[in-house]
């Protein structure tokens, strides 16, 4: 039988707030930094220097060392690995769902939390590179 | 009351594959996998930069070899991929308004892929400064 | 058999069902009443056939009209058959509902200073309708809907399939229906019930309606004595889509759309609705914004003097809209646009709009008093499948999404108050009309007849068309009531093939077939006996084709004969603010007082 | 007339077919020959147990939904000549199948009523007298805002064409957040408050990856995608809000 009444609409256990919007946040940033930075970046440090194709001294050991251990090394960092890193946690988090693998509790844990040990990596690896 | 009896397939794992639009939708969400890898070279980088000139070398044949080259390469057509996806929803979720109009979606998707131009153009700047 | 003790039941869950289940739970609130109202609806409420309303709602809204002009209006258009005190609350109360609907967050259009827009409609003297695009009923449904979903108080039983209604001692007792996921009948004792159940143009082959629009609920009044009044009264529109029958809204030609015929000759100005006006400057009731009736009567005339065009198997005139602009279609007429496009791939930005008449509107229906009840005591009835008297001979465009709200509200309010005063009926009384019920779909399962409701219902809808269309005469509409007649004979040797109990929509097609037998023979019957032109009720004898006050200025009463053919009776109507004048339209009825 | 060859999915429980099974039906067709058209000709010349929901046949009561050949369409606003081949008909998907081709819509409405689809306004209501008779003011520019999403005809293709309802039913799904960021959007409306609640749930807004499919199948072009994941944007914006004051 289908009764008009709404449906309960107290804070009662199902009303729950996700935490979802914290890691939504961290995709959509990091989304926007796949899609306008990620790109020029395999470009050159992945495809372009590799290949040969701009110069090989574009990534000497001196010069990439001074780039890299510098406050835009540091945003480098941010924009083009750590957020990407979120975001790429949160797509593999849902695909997995998906299709219907894992649980959701050890699918969250597994990617946000690979993501932050390896942002963390990236960010002590800077941190020792710098003093 | 009688009882029904309805039937209710389960969504099966390979849902994705029934249609053409959710095989775009995972190709979509697939993106990631080969981010992933980008930014494990990356990582790896910074560490081998931190380790010395001849652990960077390393890298740097490391980045070289063919494979590499092939993996990144499809890391950068699915950063493309993304783009143009991600760059699509943008006006969708968060629409500009100006003068009691929306502003036209297409619009926005151009602005956007103007910014990636911009960021290439600086990266080639950064990478080929002084060379 | 489940049975539910209910205080106000309402069949019917369209714009007038669901404004009343509104009325009846504010109603009830505001007097602190514990009242249980139950809708029921054999579609789920926001499928109902108000959906499909694309035009407007009318009600006196801008400084120059005023009420004495929109009550003109409404008894001229329907040529003196209105029932005048009825019309006067109408008119009075229409402004506040469509106000009411806006509080409850109906979007209609607006002008740049954010009130309401209003446009002009046929028949009217100034424009008065409100309008939400080209897709008001849409809105206000939903509106409706989504704002009944607020009142607890309120439940509802969708998909339920009403039989009949209980009556004991000459007082509604309550309604029977059919739980169609199921098949398992329930009965509800009730003090009070409102039916609103829609039109029947299903009746007929061409029309503009909805699937579900056959009449169940004034059959079942008219089954249990209730008079069925002014049924010869079907009101034609005239721009159908040849094919479907899929309507056009009267709001294209409000918004400057013209009618041509073949020869691209503007030829209402042939049948009395002249002169032509300037392309682009719409003049109420002049030309394309004349009454529906004269309308189409014009497209039959046209098609007898050979001056109409061909669209596939159809006859059709042209609606031209192309001098309205891109721009202006897309805002105001969007649907229209898509319609036209989806179903006879034309674009009205580019090509004139193929369309023909189609049978559109019952005026008549389930005949009751000034507040909505009927004869039988506690039974109420509100919305098309009601006459109220609002619409007489013919309604005009846009009064009846009004009629919904206004009376809709005032049956809510009626059934509130009776149920408060009244006690259940005694249930053995009710269990045995229940178990008659009950018999009876036994009955249509074993069957084992060799008639298809197919076929029988293709022979109805198509006699209908020739017996009682745009223009009748007394040969055609003899034919069309034996015919009704021998339907109804072989309708008792039906057999059904789908024998679950389940979601039986075949058996659901066979009920409203047998409601629809019997509203024909009394639609037919009120024509055949009605030997004037009225309306939309147009002769074509040479000494009927004039209005005849003297002996016609009266309501048809048919009522239902369980031994016999239906009997006729004439009723008085009710002219006391404004006597009967000429009806006219155009430079004719510039003089005269309207 | 040629033909055409349909093929729908039948399940008929009472006749002992405890799962469906698919039966093929040849259909002369022209140009104006809908799905419906079919379905009706199926049901009134060759087997009249054939069961489905119409009632408009116009494209605006939304009862009419189907797949045809596995996507979400309304069966009256398909039509035959735009298939090559034999056209496949089931019922929508991600919904309990009942009988052929009707679904159970339950879910679905109990679902729209979750999120306060009506406007929330303190001020009194008129009903309750016979003066007051005020509209409140909307310019065009203010109805702009929510219009398209108000254009929802309930007709439940979005929610077949979403991977995420079909894996979790509870999700309230892509009409019913469409609905609840119509109202939060009117200018008129007060009620965003009482409404958080529900989108902010996992199930609510939170559920939908931005498959977007649900946009591409709606025959009214309400653009649900558009709604749920500018819900999301009001939802994480709730959050915050909900950080900052404690
Ligand atoms: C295409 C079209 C356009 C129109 N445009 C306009 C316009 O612009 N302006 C205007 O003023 N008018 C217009 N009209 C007329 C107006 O829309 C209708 O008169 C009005 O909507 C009827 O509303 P209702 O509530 O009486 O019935 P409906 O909306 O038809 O509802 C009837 C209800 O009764 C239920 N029901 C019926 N039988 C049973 C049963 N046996 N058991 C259970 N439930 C049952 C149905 O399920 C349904 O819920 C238009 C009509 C059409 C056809
Ligand atoms: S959003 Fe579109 S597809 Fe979904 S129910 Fe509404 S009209 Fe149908
Ligand atoms: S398809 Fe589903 S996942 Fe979101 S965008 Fe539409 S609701
Ligand atoms: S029949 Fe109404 S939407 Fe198709």
């Amino acid at each position: 039988m289908n009764k008009g009444t709404s449906l309960n609409n107290d804070a009662s256990e199902n009303m729950r707030r996700s935490d979802e919007p914290i890691w939504w946040g961290l995709f959509s940033a990091g989304g926007v930094c796949f899609a306008v930075f990620v790109p020029a970046a395999i470009l050159f440090i992945a495809l372009l220097i590799p290949a040969g194709i701009v110069g090989p001294d574009a990534l000497r050991f001196e010069r990439a060392h001074s780039m890299v251990f510098s406050l835009p090394g540091l945003i480098f960092i941010g924009m083009v690995i750590c957020l990407p890193l979120f975001h790429a946690a949160h797509r593999i988090r849902h695909g997995l769902h998906d299709l219907k693998l894992g649980t959701e509790h050890l699918n969250k844990v597994a990617t946000y939390g690979g993501a932050a040990l390896l942002s963390v990596l990236a960010l002590v690896g800077f941190a020792i590179g710098i003093l | 009351m009688a009882k029904r009896t309805s039937y209710f397939p389960e969504l099966k794992r390979n849902w994705w594959l029934k249609h053409p639009y959710f095989k775009k939708y995972m190709a979509r969400e697939a993106t990631v996998l080969p981010l992933v890898f980008f930014l494990l070279c990356l990582l790896a980088g910074l560490y081998s930069l931190l380790q010395g000139a001849e652990s960077w070398q390393g890298w740097l044949t490391f980045m070289q070899s063919p494979l590499v080259i092939a993996v990144n390469a499809l890391a950068f057509i699915a950063s493309l991929f993304h783009a143009w996806t991600f760059f699509q929803l943008f006006p969708r979720v968060m629409p500009l308004r100006a003068g009691g109009r929306t502003l036209p979606p297409n619009l926005m998707v151009l602005g956007q892929w103007f910014g990636v131009v911009v960021v290439m153009v600086l990266a080639a700047w950064i990478f080929m400064r002084g060379l | 058999m489940r049975e539910q003790d209910i205080d106000i039941v309402i069949v019917g869950g369209g714009g007038a069902g669901l404004r009343a289940a509104i009325a009846a739970a504010e109603s009830a609130r505001k007097e602190h009443r514990q009242q249980r109202i139950m809708l029921l609806s054999k579609v789920y409420p926001m499928r109902s056939h108000t959906v499909s309303a694309e035009g407007g709602a009318a009600a006196v809204t801008s400084e120059e009209d005023s009420l004495q002009a929109h009550f003109d209006d409404t008894v001229a258009g329907g040529d003196w058959l209105a029932e005048q005190g009825v019309v006067d609350y109408f008119i009075r109360h229409a402004h506040r509902e469509l106000v009411q609907m806006e509080r409850w967050g109906c979007p209609w259009s607006r002008k740049p200073d954010g009130s309401v827009q209003v446009r002009r409609f046929g028949g009217m003297k100034t424009a008065r309708t409100w309008f939400a695009a080209d897709k008001t009923g849409f809105h206000m449904l939903h509106t409706l809907f989504q704002t009944s979903l607020k009142y607890p108080e309120i439940e509802r039983l969708d998909e339920y399939f009403v039989l009949d209604i209980a009556v004991v001692a000459g007082a509604v007792a309550g309604v029977i229906a059919l739980e169609i996921a199921t098949g398992e009948l329930i009965l509800l004792r009730a003090k009070s019930v409102i039916l609103a159940t829609g039109g029947a143009g299903r009746l007929f082959r061409f029309n503009t309606n909805a699937g579900i629009v056959t009449g169940d609920g004034m059959a079942m009044a008219f089954r249990h004595g209730v008079a069925l009044r002014d049924m010869e009264f079907v009101q034609y529109h005239p721009t159908g889509l040849p094919g479907s029958g899929v309507l056009i809204t009267e709001a294209c030609r409000g918004e400057g759309g013209i009618l041509v015929n073949k020869d691209g000759y503007r030829y209402l100005q042939d049948y009395g609705l002249g002169p032509e006006t300037l392309l682009g400057h719409p003049q109420n009731k002049y030309m394309e914004l004349g009454p529906r009736d004269k309308l189409s009567q014009a497209f039959w005339q046209e098609q007898q003097s050979g001056r109409t065009g061909k669209f596939g198997d159809s006859d059709v005139v042209y609606l031209d809209l192309r001098h309205l602009g891109k721009e202006y279609l897309h805002e105001r007429l969007p649907f229209i646009c898509e319609l036209a496009n989806v179903f006879i791939n034309v674009d009205p930005v580019k090509e004139p709009i193929p369309i023909r008449p189609a049978v559109h509107y019952t005026m008549g229906g389930i005949e009751t008093d000034a507040h909505c009840e009927t004869r039988i005591k506690g039974l109420y009835a509100a919305g098309e499948c009601a006459s109220v008297g609002l619409h007489g001979a013919n309604r005009l465009g846009s009064n009846s999404l009004s009629e919904l709200l206004v009376f809709g509200r005032l049956a809510g309010e009626e059934a509130s108050q009776r149920a408060a005063t009244v006690t259940f009926a005694d249930s053995t009384a009710l269990k045995e009309q229940a178990q008659a019920q009950k018999i009876r779909i036994a009955k249509l399962y074993d069957a084992e007849g060799e008639e298809n409701w197919v076929e029988l219902k293709r022979e109805l809808v198509l006699t209908m068309e020739t017996g009682c269309g745009i223009y009748r005469e007394v040969a055609g509409m003899q034919t069309t009531l034996d015919m009704i007649r021998d339907l109804q004979t072989r309708y008792r040797n039906i057999r059904l093939q789908d024998k679950s109990r389940a979601y039986n929509t075949e058996l659901m097609q066979c009920l409203e077939l047998g409601y629809g037998l019997d509203i024909a023979e009394a639609t037919c019957l009120g024509a055949l006996e009605r030997k004037e032109s009225r309306g939309a009720h147009k002769r074509l004898e040479e000494d009927l084709q004039q209005r005849d006050d003297v002996n016609y200025l009266k309501h048809s009463q048919v009522f239902f004969n369980a031994e016999g053919p239906a009997q006729l009776r004439w009723q008085d109507v009710d002219t006391h603010l404004s006597a009967p004048a000429e009806r006219a339209y155009g430079d004719a009825g510039k003089g005269i007082k309207q | 007339m040629t033909t055409k060859r349909l093929s729908i999915q039948r399940y008929l429980p009472e006749q002992g077919n405890n799962t469906p099974y698919w039966q093929d039906f040849d259909i002369p067709f022209d140009d104006s020959t809908s799905v419906l058209d079919a379905l009706n000709y199926v049901k009134e010349e060759l087997d009249g147990s054939l069961s489905y929901r119409w009632s408009c046949r116009m494209a605006i009561c939304g009862s009419c939904g189907v797949m045809v050949n596995n996507t979400p369409k309304l069966g009256c606003q398909s039509f035959l000549r735009d298939y090559e081949g034999p056209v496949k008909i089931a019922p929508l998907a991600h919904f309990p199948v009942e009988k052929d081709l009707i679904i159970d819509m339950g879910l679905f409405l109990d679902h729209l009523a979750a999120v306060q689809p009506y406007l929330i306004n303190d001020s009194r209501l008129i009903n309750d007298s016979e003066e007051g008779t005020e509209t409140f003011k909307q310019t065009p520019a203010q109805m702009e805002k929510y219009k398209q999403f108000a254009g929802c005809i309930n007709c439940g293709l979005c929610y077949s064409a979403c991977p995420q309802f079909g894996l979790n039913p509870e999700f309230l799904g892509p009409a019913a957040l469409t609905l609840a960021h119509r109202y939060n959007l009117d200018s008129r409306d007060q009620g965003k408050k009482q409404r958080m609640p529900q989108m902010n749930r996992e199930e609510g807004v939170w559920s939908c990856t931005f498959v977007g499919f649900c946009s591409e199948v709606c025959p009214k072009n309400v653009d649900p995608a558009a709604a749920v994941n500018q819900g999301k944007v009001e939802s994480a914006k709730d959050m915050l809000i909900g950080i900052f004051k404690g």
